[in-house]
């Protein structure tokens, strides 16, 4: 019984009380903006090999961002969301983790799929729903998902992913094959019940899932001040008994070593772990949102300057594993093919209509087969409503 | 009069509403300074403070579990939900909770003063998650009243008479028709009942019935059907629950046929509840089976929303289909 | 054979379900070493060990997300809510992302392997919160299945079909039959089909379609019915989503008459989509108008219980008025 | 903006965590056992006439129910819940509040109601469901509730009182009344997603409530070990920033104290207070429940040595405001009173068939009306079948 641990811990006559400040929250920095290391710093495993490939990852997030953005304000695409300013906190983290280990994503970490290979024709095709989107053409732009790659396909609902990333990391831990989960989530959605849910079932069922908080200090218009009242998300890890770290979300090696460490614990104690990452989220909410509404032009420029792509490529530098020749290749060969893949890609057909009734279930019922052939009858009769799809009916 | 789109009617209800009763509260996600997703909540903070009007913690279970303790205390909480499709967290709360509280206390403590208005439907790309129209979920609640308007006049008279309702009211908004329905709207205060449906013209062959966004696709088709000989009454029943199934009674008595059309899918929808109460009502009097015309029994599509929808043309064949039955 | 209750009949289902697949999982409120508040799960975590039969935290919302995640990994999860009345927390999880899982990612992922089990329905004096029938709440979410046995054969055979299909299933279990009903149920193992009903008794004059607790109900008003000469047909949908029309529909058009009972409230409930379907599929046939006879547009309750259900007495007036229209 | 806090917190160079252990939460007692206090504790504002007062309610309380349970067992009532071994928690914490302060209870807590005067019979009218009952008879047994004693009626739905009751606070603070809500909740149901939203909501808006948990170690047949992996409920305080202390719950005057002090916090800041007072289900869950299911007699004896009302009496004793003769009376009276009341309550009338439609809508719709209508016609032809109406009816 839990209830005696409690008679046993230390005992008072006078009201003593506990609050937000009773627990004081480092914050892990290992890089400077400028690109040096601090001194004594605990680095993370990498090499060359590994940074240059999570810095070919950043270059191609922040091109495919503006790319996407501009496409998306020449009316080629419907939506489109940044990640900008936070490419360190999701790039570094899946640099921590093993190929095999399942991400559930909120829905602005791109990032952590370009780390693990997803095509840029993929990438295309799930924003311009055509029919080569692995998705069939089902979600808004940037709801990617791939089984191939371990990347849970994006869900609109916030928090629905965090008691999901629970229970696929206990089912992990069934199987016994060392693989763990990294379920990321915005510090907004970290108000939804499901948070709690899910914290608390992966902290006493001892799933081996890696929670990692972006604080990018914006739900949509809403500041964090208006968020939460705590400090941070960190401080609720306490109250679940989850291990719990926060790191500068924009500086990539104080994230990897987080994320390495924490995929070690969680896979050798089966247990949950937290990171807050704490960065700011430079752009607008989607391409639906103007954040003049709400903020200030001089506090996103004092955050801009924080840059953590700059941050890793000034270490890239110093290091001598990268070099402004290269810099230059590699973005202006990054801007061509993105631009090449838009227009592949746009003029690619939607999906047929039949794939307006499969996986509804995994064999559509009579009923959906006979609305579908209804449907079919009557676009023939009316072809030029049905523009997208008329041609192509059999 | 002035000239207002739907968004603007609403937000002039709030404004009425909020400077005739002081302890009416708008709240719900980026409500506050930003004036909400959409900006129905536009200048409320600037004008009522903040107190009054704000931004919440994005939970929506925790909105209206807010948003029932505020109303059985005495206050008039006004709480919006995003998208109508993020309102399923906040499903108990409704659903066990405000549709009930008043029932289970033998009316000691209610929340009849509640108000939750939330954008639905589809027309903006939107996929699964941003199109829903979930009216039906909640239409099986006793307890609850749920009413949708079709353009701006209708959305200002309703949302002024859901909020002074003394029974929790969802006000389901069509979306698609914020910026795009404009019309003269009375700047002064007036509601419109609700639980009465509204003829909106008169017809002698076949009863069309919707609610909200779907009344242009009626009103469209109407057209369409005229075109060919058709005569057609067509009805907003602008409230689903309670639902005014005299009004329609006595249409389909005249025009022996009926056409129901909504975005949600066929099974399970309101449409369902009407067809089964009609067939009893007017048994003697139809002259061809009740008539469905409704999304289909999928998730809401996006590459082939287009498809999916029961548009005016799906309509006109129905209604081609029941006259020629 | 054995003689088993419906209890016993759901434990042998979720006994042999565990054996036959090592990634099978049980789990909810109190469904560990207790074995469930109603001991549906009793022994399992002895013979199947605490990792596959367990307590989850107090947390619907939470027991729904575990099982869709643990499903979309490819584990079996059978995950009980203790109460359906406290389904509501958890509608999101089910309604939003188990319904809707394969869809959204074209089937990159599913969740086809989760079994959702919850006692449902009147009987236990349990009032608003221990008694509700909530299966039309989620009849109209397309990507559901939806089940309810009517005895413990039943029980077993579609429990076992329900956790081998490849779809999401909602299992709701008569829970004032758990003890009460007894039959011959195999030892073996056997499934009944999902999406069948089944022609419990045949007849001419009327059909009587029903589910769950509520057939006994209708086998009773039949046997009054009888005594007046008129002929039942009795129909047992078994499952809500997809259900069976043709079976329904083949039916009526033989006897021309159809009346459907549920202990749900009357409106929004799922008698309303049936009547629909078959005034649709058989407006020729039909004699008198379909007929619902379910529970009042009340919340459940409790010192008038017997006056709020569908009983027998209820049903034979209605089939007598329907077989008099 | 939040983030700038952070950046400005300790800096570590080497991951440095936090987890369920980086808090110590000290347990308040004042009163022993053998009813002497701790040295320098700290005392409640109490005299002897409130101190009478709450010993009457806590005599009151356990033979109430005593005589339910036993009422249960003879198959008048239908089902009980007693509080048995946590009196002294909800007692005392009713007994801290002003009576225009809000309840809203889980179900558990008779105690508070019994405290704030809700007559006998109004106890046995809710009980028995019958006319008198001031809910119509339309919830199961204790589920009570008084808008004159500012007593939410209880719903059986768990947790969803708890974000309800920040918004009734919030209610009240625009009232500007200087009241506040008390929010009673198990550790159980403090798993469910509305805790979260509920204790986050109070936090950030400033709302004068009290959140009051019951920490009796079990809910139905899970003990909280299995219920979550933290420091208790009152670890979760920290991540809200909401100020917490934790009491001995079978200790009444610190739990007096505790919320005496909580009140005069959350009205004079506009702030929540947490309080997690730990004590132990003595009883069954309710009467449908055995927990020799899952517990044995040795863990029920161990905690039953600490009975809350006899340590009260004791002190009570030692106060020289009680005695020995007094006891029996009293404890004598109450069997009587409470036994004559059964009697009264169990056969009077169940409310009339009209009942059965008012309160779902202020006024009952056409569709209700016509509903209601049918069936009386129907109680008229079969009287015999529906006997508890069918006299009644005109
Ligand atoms: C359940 C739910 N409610 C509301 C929304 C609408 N919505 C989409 S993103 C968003 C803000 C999320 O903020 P945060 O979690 O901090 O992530 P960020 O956008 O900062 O990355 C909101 C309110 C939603 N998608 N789902
Ligand atoms: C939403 C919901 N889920 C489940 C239940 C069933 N239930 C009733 S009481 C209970 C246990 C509550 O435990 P706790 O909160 O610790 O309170 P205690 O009984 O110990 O006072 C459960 C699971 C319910 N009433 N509501
Ligand atoms: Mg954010
Ligand atoms: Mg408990």
């Amino acid at each position: 019984m839990d209830t005696e641990t409690y008679q046993e811990g230390r005992v008072v006559h006078q009201p003593e009380y506990i609050d937000g400040h009773s627990v004081e929250i480092p914050i892990l920095k290992i890089l400077k903006q400028d690109g040096s290391v601090y001194k004594n710093a605990d680095m993370p495993k990498i090499d060359q090999q590994h940074a240059t490939k999570i810095y070919h990852t950043l270059a191609f997030h922040r091109v495919l961002d503006e790319r996407m953005v501009a496409s998306q304000r020449q009316g080629r695409l419907s939506f489109y969301m940044t990640a900008l300013g936070e490419e360190a906190a999701i790039v570094g983290s899946a640099a921590g983790l093993d190929d095999n280990d399942m991400i559930m994503a909120q829905y602005r970490e791109q990032g952590a799929l370009i780390y693990r290979g997803f095509s840029l024709e993929n990438f295309m095709n799930q924003m311009f729903s055509n029919e080569k989107d692995l998705g069939k053409g089902r979600q808004m732009p940037i709801h990617y998902g791939s089984k191939d790659l371990n990347y849970m396909t994006i869900s609109s609902p916030l928090c629905t992913q965090v008691p999901q990333a629970a229970g696929y990391a206990y089912g992990q831990k069934l199987k016994g094959n060392k693989q763990c989960t990294i379920c990321y989530i915005g510090e907004g959605a970290s108000s939804e019940g499901d948070f709690h849910a899910g914290l608390n079932m992966a902290a006493v069922h001892r799933a081996p899932v890696i929670f990692f908080c972006r604080n990018n200090g914006y739900a949509i218009s809403t500041p964090s001040t208006e968020q939460y009242a705590g400090n941070g998300i960190a401080a609720r890890g306490v109250g679940y008994g989850i291990k719990t770290i926060r790191v500068d979300g924009n500086d990539l090696l104080a994230v990897l070593k987080a994320t390495q460490e924490a995929r070690e614990y969680v896979i050798n104690e089966n247990k949950p772990m937290l990171i807050e990452a704490m960065s700011y989220r430079l752009g607008a909410h989607s391409t639906s949102d103007d954040p003049s509404g709400y903020r200030t032009r001089e506090e996103e420029a004092k955050y801009a300057a924080h840059d953590p792509i700059l941050r890793m490529k000034n270490w890239m530098l110093a290091q001598n594993w990268w070099d402004e020749e290269q810099e230059t290749v590699l973005f202006e060969d990054l801007r061509q093919k993105i631009l090449a893949a838009v227009k592949v890609a746009e003029v690619i057909d939607k999906p047929a209509i039949d794939e307006l009734i499969t996986d509804v279930y995994d064999v559509p019922s009579a009923q959906l087969e006979q609305q579908l052939s209804t449907l079919k009858e009557h676009i023939k009769k009316y072809p030029d409503a049905y523009p997208v799809t008329a041609g192509r009916i059999k | 009069m002035a000239q207002m789109n739907l968004l603007q009617a609403i937000n002039n209800a709030l404004e009425i509403a909020m400077t005739e009763n002081e302890s009416a509260v708008c709240f719900g996600e980026d409500v506050g300074h930003f004036g909400g997703v959409f900006r129905a909540t536009s200048n409320l903070q600037e004008k009522f403070g903040k107190a009054r009007c704000f931004n919440t913690p994005l939970t929506e279970q925790g909105i209206m579990g807010f948003a029932n303790g505020l109303a059985s205390q005495g206050s008039v909480p006004i709480a919006e939900i995003q998208f109508a499709d993020y309102i399923f967290p906040a499903f108990d709360q409704i659903v066990n909770e405000s549709a009930k509280f008043r029932y289970r206390s033998g009316n000691e403590f209610n929340v009849g003063n509640l108000t939750i208005r939330t954008p639905y439907g589809g027309g903006i790309a939107g996929g699964l998650y941003h199109s829903q129209s979930p009216e039906a979920y909640f239409a099986h609640t006793p307890g609850l009243k749920i009413v949708v308007p079709r353009n701006p006049y209708q959305a200002k008279g309703l949302l002024l008479a859901a909020i002074r309702d003394k029974n929790p009211v969802i006000f389901f908004e069509p979306k698609k028709l914020y910026r795009a329905s404009i019309g003269e709207v009375p700047e002064e205060d007036y509601q419109l009942p609700i639980g009465k449906a509204e003829v909106v013209k008169s017809g002698s062959d076949i009863t069309l019935l919707g609610w909200g966004a779907q009344m242009e696709t009626l009103e469209k088709a109407a057209d369409m059907a005229e075109k060919q000989g058709v005569s057609c009454e067509v009805i907003d029943l602008r409230s689903i629950l309670p639902w005014d199934a005299d009004t329609v009674a006595e249409s389909v008595q005249k025009t022996g046929r009926l056409l129901i059309n909504h975005e949600a899918p066929l099974t399970g929808g309101f449409a369902g509840e009407i067809a089964a109460t009609i067939q009893d009502m007017c048994f003697l009097h139809l002259e061809s089976p009740i008539s469905r015309v409704c999304g289909l029994d999928t998730p809401f599509p996006l590459s082939h929303e287009k498809e999916y929808m029961p548009d005016e043309l799906k309509t006109f064949e129905a209604i081609m289909a029941s006259v020629n039955y």
